[in-house]
């Protein structure tokens, strides 16, 4: 390893709001922990949880404390110390039900409190077995209290605002400037706490500037003219080209995303029968995708079927082989024996522009053709498909999702608990699996809380509202020379072990 | 003398100049360019009127006055009788097809995608002259009556030359059986040689059909070759109305008495080096007080300055409006 | 000794099928000091001779013929001898003062950079010399006049404009295309008038292309009918109006309206002057005239003494002549 | 009183528009005549040319480059290219067309009106003008595409509602050119009434460069189309749509350029037909004087 | 020329007063409400309410509307949705750019259009002609983003003569980052003006003063400067100022693809992202610009044709 150099790294698209609390999209999630330190880490497989801010914790017997110790001598990006009270104001406000729309993740905590120095105390209000790696997730991240009340503004939301633009934060890298739309520039914490395994101070790089290139192409183009470090979003179509590109590290970083149709199950939509409320279609449907055909066209065969719905890098997935494998008879009869023998017409929302989404819908269209299903396509902007779906007036959509937290709880409470979000809006309610859900989540016994997930996969697996179609590892492109980069399957974008070889 | 069939009586016609929003807020007055500053005349049935005068003196104003083309800001225009100043609608179409009008330009006058027989029949059909089944035996007549070759009525503006033009301009303007024909510039466009034919054609159809006619026209010679009165006009005003040998004779207004002068004599032992008017015409838009050719008149003096001049009678049909009730002028 | 002799002239416009001769071997001199009036009827090649003459045909049109200027003939001349000739010898004038000063320069720019072009004149003193220019002209107030733009001029006074430019560096002769013909009457005089006096002051030679034979025989010294693209006649002025010897100019001065015999029926020609693409054969007029016999439908007569001294291009010129002047 | 008016007008053009003999018909005339003529035919015909179904998936023929089978190679999908090109001279005709006629016969009839009438309702029009092209004319098609969803229909309405100030912009000033000759002053003083006058003698003669116009908007809008196809929000898959064609491509330049070459060459070969039989319509509806 | 600029100010109060309503209404028109577009799927309704209750959307349509002509009339457009910035400031730091873009845009497009415009009109109908104007076709018709992209390929990854995309950091190289998009954006303008000016070119190279400059014995590259140039200008820079609008708003798909942080991908984002702020806000500055830019043209068409102003 090597120290020095600036790593440039083509994003996407910009981040929007750098506060780790009020924030809500991807863009920012996704690079927030190279700026707060929370005070447990994530580890690099997305499963664990390693120590942060924090050198150790401990659960109580009954499950209702967790008791933290916190690093000694740790200092924010402007050299003041980390102390208790910034970690119980960092955490209150994470948790405070008018700010932003994470604080579920903490809805458990009932009281955060310091017992002695150097020691954090957590109380909950009921058992949480997801309380340990909630403290991984961004919105715990930790934030100077002295540095953020001092910002302008009144309320929270004014001073986050401000604070936002000119950030003193705990992570490995500290924003220095930033071009909106454009460039933005981190610059190393000298006073970050961590130690490489070589026993350099972390970070290793001296600088990184997130370029923001929307165009695919363009940012493939100008990964391969040398004027990036790195890429995101390769999309899957140039994969191959540059895995066989000599100058170039094709990196495929194990992910929770998985990809998936949601359908709306309701018994009617706009007052009409809908067809998708029939299980024995939705069986039918599920089995007249050629999953392997969509992962091979639409994902160059980068992706791989799904067991469950959520991924198997999820804690506590359970799957055995792939589901519904593509059965055309068997659609077909299922079809005939549904309320629709003769088939129906529907409609899909795909995200305009997206050419994944209008693949997969492309090649849908062909397959539930052949069971009598007239699909239509509507591409529609996003704050579109976001209304429609909201308000369950969509038939079937395209989406995606991965997860934030490395517990099954969060994708479990959108996908299967209907009083979350009508399970994916789709309406689809089945009482055990609300139960079951209910009871995992304050069940800190393992072995049980592992059958209650396996019999909620099994229930919605088969009966859900979805037809998932395949999981995709995160395709970022580097320059042979940088080393160490990862994304962890949550997503997060991790650069503090990243080097560049220097010449 | 015989009937008068339209009269115009004190007309005045104004071009408002747009003012822009600077010079509304600084209150600049309303601008115009005073086209027609007072003009009457008479137009007596069967006779042939010419009007002349020098470019922007506004002969085409008072013929676009005559048929209506241009609402009056001033005076009324009389026709048998009625005043036809502020007629509108039928009442105006009425009026309009006993007093045509021919237009100057022989290229910008026809509709260049219409037919001959589109154009003819058009106009006979608005103004009903003829059941549907007799419009094209009419077309013929008329065709011939204005010397267009058989056969020309399915042809386009564009195949026909200058002189041909004008003619389908006047069958137009004859179609719809008219009183009175304003002719504006009728042959200035044309050579002299096709000049000729069309003129002549003018005056036979007058005379066949007994039609009035205005004609107006800068070309001294002509008008005096086909008009029975000669009206002048000088900066929107009519300045000398004659007989058309009286008047070119014995011109009583300084001014026609220039332009006569000015008009180069076809005979080449006549040549004079003399000028017969100094400067131009002044602008229409700030005319000058009192008389309004007084800044190129030779002979002005003070009375001209403060005085706008009537037409004042000088013998039989004979009006000029000048201070100076000389005779003739030595030329100067 | 004739200061310009133009001897063949032909100018066509086009290629192929829609090949046209718009001037057709044109022959004719302008002496030193002389007043060569050129008439016609509209698109009887009038314009174009004249442009021919310093080879400035719109784009399509080639010249062809002899001009000889001071013992060199323009038609073959390179580009820089053309141009030391053009604006310098020869100054041209045209029929549109509306459309031939350049809208959108003052005016002071549109004499100067003829002075630049062919005067060692600098500075100051080419702006006394410009000013002295439209003195000359008779446009009054001259100094302030230098930056006005032509659209503030009236007619007449861009007429004087344009004369002003054409005479910046005291030609020895200079070609008018129907510079009154835009102008009313009085301001037709003055210009013509002015035109005849700059002539004297300055010792040049003048075409003056015209329509109106009324023009001719106040100014011109000698004439040349045009007819078809060709010259039918050619004489002095008093000659010609005396005594045509083509029909098509006999025919041409009756069909002007005279004071006498008023609302009576004018003599008029009968037909259409030819396209030029569709020029009859032989005699381009005959199908008009009255004279016309077989020899007039068959050979192109020449243009040669006829009667007289006078060129007529009419195989009947002495009985035309015999008829004697219709005006 | 436009609804009465429009068939006048419509009228007025067919009967301007007198072909002459074909020997005499301009060469750019022809060209873009022909082109169009086959293009449209295409597009009426496709089956007649296409090898095979625009929308058949093969996925054992991905992304194949040309060959005896497939002239033009195949797509991600497996699709022809050659058959998706042809039939999506379907659309893009229609593309060229609909988007540009509400356009054409509204804003000449507009112009002509507003250009004739001159006065107060040419200053309301002239700030009506304004308003829309100060608009971003993309910006405001996007607007309008996102607020009815996106797909052909909405195209043609956003491009509707912007597209007919240009054609009235253009028919207006040539109106009031040809309102000051004489022939409209003819028929004025022959007492026609100025419906008439607009409708049957000024918009003949004043809809050349109307139509000239249009025939570079209907290539135009058959590139705006692409782009909104690129933005997604243009032709709706999985039918087969240049521009669509083209934005699918994008990511596959480097290794199957056929995918985005063909389809590229028939926008620029169909544009090349409407610019020529535009420079033909020009040079024949001359006005000859 | 005074009273011509107060004319121009005075008719932009309607055509302002026009677009804010209409901004004003397509942005309410457009499905889906800012705080759902923002937070995206995940969000629960509760938290949806009350962030759209924070931006006021609860209220009525005629208080919002108040609202938003008042800060127009206070010059605060208030704060961004997404970026929770001031709309002002966004508008600051983007808006320049995409002017920049366009400006050399104009100029890379008069380069081009100019001395081809020549060629092709002196050679009319000749080859030199033909090859001018069926170039031109091609790029006519070719999408934007295509013509980016194989621009950015040969020139950027391939050749490296320029950076693929980005903006830079001082002014030398936002002028090198933003050549190889002003040509893109430039192709199709300078067809449109090449085509324009090769023909009003042809018109004045036969005009009687043209031929009268010609009689003047002035060299020739006088009279093509001087007297055609000038002259045949007059007509396409009327085309030129309004396509300069267009171009100012037509600059998203080129800054999309050449990763240029400008207001057309702004302003698409912000249509997206129901940033109403934005949109409002950056339509209306957009507008006032282009107006600008529409009134500099007729100053400059005033200033070359003096018959314009009286
Ligand atoms: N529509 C109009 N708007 C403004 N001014 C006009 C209009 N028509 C005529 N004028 C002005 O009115 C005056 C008289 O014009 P008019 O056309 O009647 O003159 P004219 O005697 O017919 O001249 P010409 O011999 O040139 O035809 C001129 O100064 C002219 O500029
Ligand atoms: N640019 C051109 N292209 C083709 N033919 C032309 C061109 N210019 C002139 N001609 C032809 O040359 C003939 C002579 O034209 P010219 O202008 O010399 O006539 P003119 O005698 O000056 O007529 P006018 O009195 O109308 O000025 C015309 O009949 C015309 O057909
Ligand atoms: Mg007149
Ligand atoms: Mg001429
Ligand atoms: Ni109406």
């Amino acid at each position: 390893q090597e120290r020095g150099g600036t790593l440039t790294y083509g994003r996407y698209a910009d981040s929007l709001f750098l506060d780790p609390v009020l924030n809500d999209a991807n863009v920012d999630i996704w690079i927030l922990s190279n700026m707060y330190d929370t005070l447990l880490l994530p580890s690099e497989d997305g499963s664990g949880v390693e120590p942060g801010l924090a050198t150790g914790y401990e659960v109580s017997e009954d499950g209702m404390t967790v008791t933290l110790t916190m690093r000694e001598d740790i200092m924010f990006s402007d050299g003041s110390p980390i102390t208790t009270d910034d970690v119980i104001w960092s955490l209150d406000r994470a948790r405070n039900p008018d700010n932003g729309i994470w604080n579920f993740l903490l809805a458990s905590v009932s009281e955060v409190t310091s017992p002695e120095d150097g020691m954090i105390r957590i109380s909950l209000s009921q058992p949480d077995p997801a309380i340990i790696p909630a403290l991984t997730v961004f919105n715990s991240a930790i934030m100077p209290q002295a540095a953020f009340e001092a910002a302008d503004g009144e309320t929270d939301a004014e001073k986050a605002e401000a604070f936002a633009q000119n950030p003193v934060g705990s992570g490995a890298f500290v924003l220095e400037s930033w071009d909106r739309g454009s460039e933005m520039h981190l610059v190393r914490n000298e006073y970050y706490w961590a130690d490489g395994e070589d026993g350099e101070k972390l970070p290793y790089l001296d600088a990184i500037t997130f370029e923001v290139i929307p165009d695919d192409a363009t940012r493939i183009l100008r990964l391969q003219s040398g004027e990036l470090d790195g890429a995101e979003m390769i999309p899957f179509a140039r994969v191959q080209e540059l895995q066989n590109d000599p100058n170039i590290t094709m990196e495929l970083f194990p992910s929770t995303y998985v990809h998936y149709i949601t359908m709306n199950v309701r018994d009617e939509i706009g007052g009409e029968d809908n067809p998708l409320s029939d299980p024995l279609v939705r069986e039918a449907m599920n089995y007249a995708t050629n999953k392997e055909a969509i992962i091979q066209t639409v994902t160059f065969g980068v992706g791989t079927p799904m067991e469950s719905y959520m991924s198997m890098a999820t804690p506590l997935a359970s799957g055995d082989g792939p589901l519904y494998p593509y059965d055309l008879e068997r659609a077909q009869e299922l079809m005939a024996q549904s309320g629709y023998p003769d088939g129906f017409s529907t409609s899909i929302l795909a995200l305009a522009g997206n050419q994944d989404d209008i693949g997969i819908s492309t090649a849908l269209q062909q397959m539930w053709g052949q069971i009598g299903i007239d699909l239509e396509i509507q591409q529609v902007d996003n704050a579109t498909r976001t209304e429609e779906y909201r308000n369950g007036t969509f038939d079937m959509r395209v989406a995606g999702w991965t997860n934030d937290i490395a517990d099954p709880g969060q994708i479990t409470s959108y996908f299967a608990y209907s009083p979350t979000i009508d399970a994916l809006h789709s309406g689809w309610m089945n009482e055990e699996v609300d139960s079951l859900f209910e009871a995992s989540q304050s069940e800190i016994d393992v072995a049980t809380r592992t059958e209650q997930y396996a019999r909620i996969q099994e229930i919605f697996n088969t009966t859900g509202p979805i037809v998932p179609l395949y999981e995709t590892p995160y395709p970022v492109a580097l320059q042979n020379d940088v080393h160490g980069f990862v994304q962890i399957p949550l997503g997060n974008n991790i650069f503090r072990g990243a080097w560049i070889e220097q010449e | 003398m015989s009937e008068t069939v339209l009269s115009v009586e004190d007309v005045r016609k104004d071009f408002p100049i747009t003012r822009g929003v600077l010079e509304r807020l600084r209150g600049r007055p309303q601008r115009a360019v005073h086209a027609l500053n007072g003009v009457s005349l008479e137009v007596k049935r069967g006779e042939t009127l010419g009007i002349v005068g020098e470019s922007g003196c506004g002969k085409s104003t008072l013929a676009r006055c005559l048929v209506r083309l241009l609402d009056l800001d001033g005076g009324r225009i009389v026709h048998e009788g009625t005043d036809v100043s502020g007629l509108t609608g039928p009442d105006r179409r009425a009026f309009n097809r006993r007093v045509q009008m021919i237009f100057q330009d022989p290229y910008s006058s026809l509709n260049p995608r219409m037919s001959v027989r589109q154009i003819l029949t058009e106009a006979m059909r608005v103004h009903d002259m003829r059941p549907a089944a007799e419009i094209p035996a009419r077309i013929e007549e008329l065709l011939d009556l204005v010397r267009l070759p058989a056969g020309s009525a399915d042809k386009r503006p564009h195949e026909f030359s200058g002189g041909q033009r004008q003619r389908i301009g006047i069958a137009r303007a004859l179609c719809v059986e008219p009183e009175v024909l304003v002719a504006d510039e009728l042959v200035s466009a044309l050579d002299v040689s096709v000049q000729a034919q069309v003129v002549n054609l003018l005056l036979e159809l007058q005379e066949r059909l007994h039609l009035t006619v205005v004609f107006v026209a800068h070309d001294l010679r002509l008008v005096r070759h086909i008009s029975h009165r000669v009206a002048v006009m000088y900066l929107g005003k009519v300045v000398e109305v004659a007989e058309a040998e009286e008047l070119f004779e014995r011109p009583r207004h300084p001014y026609t008495q220039a332009l006569l002068h000015a008009a180069p004599s076809l005979d080449p032992a006549q040549r004079t080096r003399a000028v017969a008017a100094r400067g131009e015409l002044p602008s229409p838009i700030d005319l000058p007080s009192g008389c309004l050719f007084r800044t190129r008149c030779p002979h002005a003096f003070d009375r001209c300055v403060v005085e706008e001049p009537a037409l004042t009678p000088r013998g039989t049909g004979h009006v000029a409006a000048c201070h100076i009730d000389a005779p003739v002028f030595e030329a100067s | 000794m004739s200061l310009l002799r133009v001897r063949d002239l032909t100018a066509t416009f086009g290629a192929g099928a829609s090949r046209l001769t718009a001037v057709n071997r044109v022959s004719f001199d302008v002496a030193q000091g002389e007043v060569l009036g050129l008439v016609g009827e509209s698109g009887s090649g009038k314009s174009v001779t004249l442009r021919a003459l310093l080879r400035l045909l719109p784009v399509g049109g080639a010249v062809s013929g002899r001009v000889e200027w001071e013992g060199r003939d323009l038609v073959t001349a390179g580009d820089r001898e053309l141009r030391a000739v053009r604006g310098r010898q020869i100054s041209m004038i045209f029929q549109e003062p509306m459309t031939s000063l350049n809208p959108v320069l003052p005016v002071r720019v549109q004499i100067e950079e003829n002075l630049r072009a062919h005067t060692g004149l600098r500075g100051r003193a080419r702006t006394a010399r410009a000013k002295e220019l439209l003195d000359l002209v008779g446009i009054p107030d001259a100094g302030r006049r230098l930056d006005e733009f032509p659209h503030q001029f009236s007619g007449g006074m861009r007429q004087r404009v344009m004369i002003a430019i054409a005479l910046a560096s005291e030609p020895r002769l200079l070609l008018a295309d129907e510079p009154t013909t835009a102008l009313d009457v009085t301001i037709q005089d003055q210009i013509l008038k002015l035109i005849l006096d700059l002539k004297d002051q300055l010792g040049m030679s003048v075409v003056l292309v015209t329509h109106d034979l009324g023009v001719v025989a106040e100014t011109c010294d000698r004439m040349a009918v045009m007819y078809a693209g060709r010259i039918v006649e050619t004489g002095s002025v008093t000659d010609v109006f005396a005594r045509p010897a083509h029909a098509y100019t006999a025919g041409l001065m009756a069909s002007v309206p005279r004071a006498s015999a008023a609302r009576s029926v004018l003599h008029s020609i009968e037909g259409t002057p030819p396209q030029l693409d569709r020029v009859p054969p032989g005699c381009a007029f005959h199908p008009r005239c009255r004279f016309a016999t077989d020899i007039c439908r068959r050979d192109v007569p020449a243009l040669e003494p006829r009667v007289g001294e006078r060129l007529s291009a009419c195989h009947h010129a002495d009985a035309v002549a015999a008829e004697g002047s219709p005006v | 009183m436009s609804e009465s008016a429009q068939p006048e007008a419509a009228d007025a053009a067919r009967r301007s528009v007198r072909l002459p003999r074909p020997g005499h018909l301009p060469l750019p005339f022809i060209g873009g005549a022909l082109i169009l003529g086959l293009s449209v035919f295409v597009a009426a015909f496709p089956g007649l040319f296409a090898p095979y179904d625009p929308l058949a998936f093969d996925y054992n023929a991905v992304l194949q480059g040309p060959s005896a089978a497939h002239p033009f190679g195949t797509d991600n999908f497996g699709r022809d290219v050659l058959s998706r090109v042809i039939h999506a001279y379907t659309i893009d005709m229609q593309i060229a067309i609909f988007a540009t006629i509400f356009p054409f016969v509204f804003g000449t009839a507009v112009g002509a009106l507003v250009g004739y009438a001159g006065g107060i309702a040419e200053t309301i029009f002239g700030r009506v003008v304004d308003a829309v092209i100060t608009f971003p004319f993309l910006v405001l098609v996007i607007a309008i595409v996102s607020v009815l969803g996106p797909g052909l229909g909405n195209m043609y309405i956003a491009v509707g509602l912007v597209g007919w100030v240009f054609y009235a912009r253009i028919t207006a000033a040539e109106v009031r050119v040809q309102k000051r000759l004489d022939y409209a002053d003819a028929g004025r003083a022959m007492g026609y009434t100025h419906a008439r006058i607009i409708f049957r003698h000024l918009l003949p003669n004043a809809i050349t460069p109307a139509i000239v116009y249009w025939m570079t908007d209907m290539a135009l809008a058959i590139l705006l189309g692409s782009s909104l196809g690129y933005l997604g929000l243009g032709a709706q898959p999985p039918a087969a749509e240049w521009g669509v064609q083209i934005a699918e491509a994008k990511n596959f330049m480097s290794t199957a350029w056929w995918m985005g070459v063909f389809p590229g060459l028939a926008i620029v070969v169909t544009g090349l037909g409407f610019s020529l039989l535009g420079d033909g319509l020009a040079e024949l509806l001359r006005t000859r004087r | 020329m005074p009273e011509f600029i107060a004319r121009r100010l005075v008719q932009l109060i309607p055509t302002l007063i026009f677009i804010l309503v209409v901004v004003f209404v397509l942005v309410r028109l457009l499905p889906g409400d800012p705080a759902s577009a923002v937070l995206g799927d995940r969000a629960l309704d509760a938290d949806v309410e009350r962030i759209n209750r924070e931006l006021g959307l609860d209220r009525s349509i005629p208080v919002q509307f108040w609202v938003f002509v008042k800060s127009f009339l206070t010059g605060d457009l208030g704060n961004s949705i997404s970026l929770r910035i001031p709309v002002t400031q966004l508008i600051a730091d983007r808006l320049p750019i995409t002017m920049l873009l366009t400006l050399m845009a104009a100029a890379i497009a008069l380069i081009i259009a100019i001395p081809l415009a020549f060629v092709a009109a002196l050679r009319r109908e000749r080859l030199p002609d033909t090859l001018i104007r069926g170039g031109f076709q091609v790029g006519l018709s070719m999408p934007v983003f295509y013509i980016g992209l194989v621009l950015l390929t040969v020139f950027g990854a391939n050749l490296r003569w320029f950076p693929v995309g980005g903006y830079g950091d001082t002014f030398p190289e936002h002028l090198y980052h933003l050549f190889l998009p002003a040509v893109t954006l430039a192709l199709s303008l300078s067809a449109i003006l090449m085509r324009n000016l090769r023909a009003a070119i042809i018109e004045v190279l036969d005009a009687d003063y043209v031929t009268f400059a010609r009689s003047k014995g002035l060299r020739t590259r006088l009279i093509l400067f001087r007297h055609i140039l000038r002259n045949a200008l007059i007509s396409t820079l009327a085309l030129f100022g309004l396509s300069i609008g267009t171009l100012l708003g037509g600059a998203v798909i080129t800054e999309t693809v050449f990763a240029i942080p400008g207001a057309g991908r702004l302003m698409v984002d912000s249509i997206y992202g129901r940033d109403y702020p934005v949109v409002q806000g950056l339509t209306v500055t957009l507008a006032v610009v282009v107006s600008i830019t529409f009134l500099l043209t007729d100053l400059l068409q005033a200033w070359l044709d003096p018959r314009v102003t009286k």
